[in-house]
């Protein structure tokens, strides 16, 4: 099978419903695994910093969502981008599966970012670019969200979605981007210290938290995938098969 | 690719939804130069729906649509928007404006410049003279039903597509609707008129697309 | 008459039919730029510092608070679906269609701001920078507001949802053009805020009148 | 069930209808709360001070944006007609409206508000006088509101109508509310603020439905 | 004070105008328990003038109206409200609501308590028990038709001021709707009805009034 050809055949509802199924199951059990041993490895291993104590362990799970929040927005707006061009009916569903898993990464990130902050500068919220990319970011997915469930036939709320959320791909770069700057300006960074380097004990558990994550999120996504294709094709022949079965 | 079986509009293999509720399956139907078809059916049974997916309105998702042999997406093709005028059951005025801007408006929607004397003619035809200086939102539901209608008069179009047409139109109206009807069909032109009393008292139709309740 | 001057016109003489139209926008600036002071109540100098923040802020909600009734009227009257199927271009329509807008909502803003920089105490130097910002920066807003306004077409009491959808993409023209301001006050180089103003503006006015006729298409489409 | 009762219940039900109309408001509040800091970036101390101000103007921005389709939707439905013409009371019905169109628009932010005021640094100590003025002051806002929205149903685009009658009204209230949080925020006494929110408060709500009925009666008229 | 002639709705010298426009000059007329007025007149006539102004929505200028013999100003009287159902050309539904909350409000709005039994029948009577669950905005031009003549069915009137009831009904819904009229008239109802189709083909009317393009 050539790589074009599978595409092609990906792009078919019941063939996708299909293979996933083993997929979905595999990404379970590797995130699993490795969001254990991160875990395992940021909270047990990991020495205390000699500056935060234990409270930088937060950071195993604020990092990898924060990462987690930019990745499946990207994953959208790919997904729009291929379902107004090539009408792949799969890419919608898709899109649908992954805003609220991105909404949810994004509301953990800025919940864990809040909680971290309160000891590190000694409130919950500053008006720094990150944060603010990071909430702007959450609304959007909100946007997205609601209007995609907005509208009584399903294909036309994709399609919305779907230009909400291909402007907001081209927007969210520009706003990180400009409340840096806008921040840089008037006030030196609040928090130089995060950037600085991390030693290597902290950062192997670090990294394979976001693998894991990346997993889960994999899993979750082909989980909802199949059941948004069901309920979308509830009235085609495959479908039918499939609940009947 | 698929080709039609002669000159006109025809249908194939439609089939009517809306949201989940299937309204008609593998519904096919042509209509030549010339000649008109009715479509009837009880409330609810999707003329306005059908209508709006021959004006190019609302999504085909199955079956195939012919203009002159050739297959074509209403919703995309222009030249297919320039042949059809469709007159929903939204008369399409704005309600601030007078009839002869909403209709000049209209022309300039349709690309067309300077049809003053084609509106003149329209709204003479259908009694409007009077209500020249009246804004929209002051007329009453006839009033603005004929000159919805005008649009008719003024801007020839080969495909008619109309839903209910003659509410809220007088005797006289109905007539005059009538009498221009049968003009544009000897000018070989077509319509779809969707409609609750029988036309044939006025124009015999040359078919009948009879919609059921939900089979 | 070109069909699309006229057009242009009628657009905008629907909206300058009645004289209290031209006047309302002025007054609603007025009424809020004057409301913020007295409600935030800051002393002397920080009001100087917040004027290109309110100004920016009172540009936004004029725009936003049209936007509900941008389309929804044309929609009503059956006027928005005949566009759709139209042979002439529905994209060049929109563009004329907000361009209108603006004029309505926006320029009067424009007109009326050396009075509320004076009105703000905010140092006249940097009043020449704050017109060409919120000159480039109401021009994207509106644009970004239609495209909400069309997406919500169909969908009732939408205005939150237009919020929800318009708030979070008009963030950096806010950020930029108020900075810019702020930056010609203190006699500092605005043009850094300017050019990222004017991008925001060739890319809006270039991409987003195609995502609004899509739209529009998209909710008809049910 | 008492036909009143019924009635109050489906007016909030339309209104709840949906899950995401009760998000909206609370999303709405957030975003605009969030809008001022980014745009007057202050510095740390300061936002605080503003922060009565600007839960307040976003109080009644929320209250203003809905205005526009709060009797809109039901006069072109054709439902405010037979409102007139009914045998029971147009009053108390506009009572109750106003009452769930207060539950939809102000209520979450009420609930809100403590969350806000973490966001934006406001002393904890000021929460409960800010709760109370935004109680009193919100109800108030709304009937206003609905006075404005009544009086220029039959008038088109007529958002821009409302704010102007609307803003100088709820401007003493904006005011007295802010300022009563501010007091009480300094530890000082916040009571004669809130004095005069709840005069405003019950002279509004025992003579507006009655001045909004009428309004709605004459709009009807021609 | 004037005394009427007698039973049912009387009107006497009547002006109807719309802004400057004088549509009728002195109209009088009068209807009797069990029989019904036939409102006649080219479009932009005044008939939904009239009927507006007689249900009290709009305002009576010159001339009076009697019910009884007694003369009321149909604007104040809630008496006149209670015995009166007038519907115009809108269907008076909210779009968010299903047909049987709409009604259900409607009740609540005349004050009456637990019509569910009858809201059920009336829906029956016009075969819309399907579409229970579905709110209005999705209901096509003749269901919504037929959900607002649901309330002549449910809420029992002494007068009915009807504009163009059966505007987008299909022949079945018209029929059932002159089923019902019958019935009411033989209850001893009375109604005024704005239409330009002749109705004496279903029931012979008791009278016409007949406007006139403006005098
Ligand atoms: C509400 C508050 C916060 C939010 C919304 C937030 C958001 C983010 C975002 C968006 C990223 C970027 C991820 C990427 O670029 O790949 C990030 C990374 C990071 N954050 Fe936070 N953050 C918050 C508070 C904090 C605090 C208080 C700390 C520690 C003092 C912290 C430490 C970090 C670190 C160490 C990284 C990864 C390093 C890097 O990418 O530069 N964050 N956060
Ligand atoms: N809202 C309005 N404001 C001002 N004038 C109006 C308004 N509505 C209607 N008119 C004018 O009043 C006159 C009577 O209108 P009305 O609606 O009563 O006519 P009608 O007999 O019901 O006509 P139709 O058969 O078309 O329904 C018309 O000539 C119209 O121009
Ligand atoms: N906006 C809508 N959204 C969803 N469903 C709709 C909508 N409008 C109509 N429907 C449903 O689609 C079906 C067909 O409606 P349509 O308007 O095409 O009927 P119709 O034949 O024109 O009826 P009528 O004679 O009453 O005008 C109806 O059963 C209706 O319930
Ligand atoms: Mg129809
Ligand atoms: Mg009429």
């Amino acid at each position: 099978m050539t790589l074009k050809t599978f595409f092609h055949r990906l792009g078919s509802p019941p063939y996708f419903y299909q293979i996933s199924r083993p997929w979905g199951r595999a990404f379970a059990w590797i995130g699993l695994l490795l969001i254990l041993v991160g875990l395992y490895g940021g909270l047990w291993l990991a020495p205390p910093d000699y500056q935060q104590g234990n409270g930088f362990r937060i950071m195993y799970v604020h990092v990898p969502s924060a990462w987690m929040s930019l990745f499946v927005f990207m994953v959208i707006a790919v997904c729009s981008f291929i379902g107004l061009v090539w009408r792949m009916r799969l890419a919608y569903a898709v899109a649908a599966a992954s805003a609220p898993l991105g909404a949810a990464f994004t509301a953990v990130a800025l919940v864990t970012g809040s909680l971290w902050g309160k000891p590190m500068w000694g409130t919950y919220w500053v008006w720094d670019a990150r944060l603010t990319s990071e909430l702007i970011l959450f609304f959007l997915y909100l946007g997205v969200i609601t209007l995609n469930r907005s509208f009584e036939d399903q294909k036309t709320g994709d399609k919305a979605a779907a230009i909400l959320a291909l402007v907001g791909a081209i927007d969210v770069p520009i706003v990180h981007y400009s409340v840096d700057w806008w921040q840089t300006l008037h006030q030196g960074s609040s928090f130089k210290g995060l950037t600085s380097e991390i030693a290597p004990s902290m950062l192997w558990p670090l990294l394979v938290l976001m693998a894991g994550f990346m997993f889960y999120y994999g899993w979750l996504v082909l989980w909802r995938t199949r059941s948004e294709l069901l309920l979308r094709e509830a009235d085609r022949d495959w479908a039918q098969q499939v609940i009947g079965s | 690719m698929d080709r039609g079986a002669g000159s006109g509009l025809e249908a194939r293999a439609l089939e009517l939804r809306r949201g989940r509720r299937l309204l008609a399956r593998s519904l096919s139907f042509g209509v030549q130069p010339g000649s008109y078809l009715e479509l009837t059916g009880p409330n609810g049974s999707g003329k306005s729906t059908l209508l709006r997916i021959l004006a190019g309105l609302g999504r085909l998702e199955t079956g195939q649509v012919f203009w002159n042999g050739a297959t074509f997406n209403p919703q995309r093709e222009e030249a297919h928007h320039a042949r059809t005028l469709y007159l929903g059951h939204t008369d399409g005025l704005k309600g601030l404006l007078s009839i002869g801007e909403n209709l000049r408006l209209f022309a300039a929607l349709r690309g067309i410049r300077e049809p003053i004397d084609e509106i003149e003619k329209g709204m003479g035809f259908y009694g409007l003279e009077h209500l020249k200086p009246i804004v929209c939102d002051r007329l009453s539901q006839g009033q603005r039903r004929r000159a919805a209608l005008v649009r008719l008069h003024a801007f020839p179009a080969a495909l008619w597509l109309l839903d209910e047409p003659t509410t809220a139109l007088d005797r006289e109206g109905v007539e005059r609707f009538f009498s221009h009807f049968r003009i544009h069909l000897e000018r070989g032109g077509m319509a779809l008129v969707a409609t609750h009393q029988s036309l044939a008292r006025w124009i015999a139709p040359a078919g009948e697309i009879a919609l059921g309740r939900s089979p | 008459m070109n069909p699309w001057l006229f057009f242009f016109r009628t657009e905008l003489g629907i909206s300058w039919r009645e004289r209290r139209r031209v006047m309302l926008p002025l007054v609603f600036f007025s009424i809020v730029a004057f409301l913020f002071p007295l409600t935030l109540n800051p002393k002397g100098h920080l009001l100087a510092r917040m004027a290109p923040g309110i100004i920016w802020v009172d540009a936004m909600l004029a725009v936003f608070l049209g936007l509900e009734s941008l389309f929804r009227h044309d929609h009503e009257e059956g006027i928005l679906e005949q566009w759709v199927i139209s042979p002439t271009s529905l994209e060049l329509r929109v563009l004329f269609k907000v361009a209108s807008f603006w004029t309505v909502t926006s320029l009067p803003l424009l007109l009326i701001s050396p009075l509320l920089v004076l009105w703000l105490s905010f140092p006249l130097r940097g009043l020449g920078i704050l017109m060409i910002g919120l000159f480039l920066g109401t021009v994207t807003l509106c644009f970004l507001g239609a495209l909400g306004a069309a997406l919500t077409l169909t969908l009732r009491q939408s205005s939150m949802l237009i919020a929800i959808l318009f708030l979070p993409i008009a963030t950096p023209v806010l950020i930029f053009g108020a900075h810019s301001a702020v930056l010609a006050a203190r006699q500092l180089d605005p043009r850094p805020a300017l050019y990222l103003l004017a991008t925001l503006f060739f890319l809006t006015v270039g991409i987003v009148p195609k995502a609004i006729s899509a739209a529009l298409r998209i909710s008809y489409e049910t």
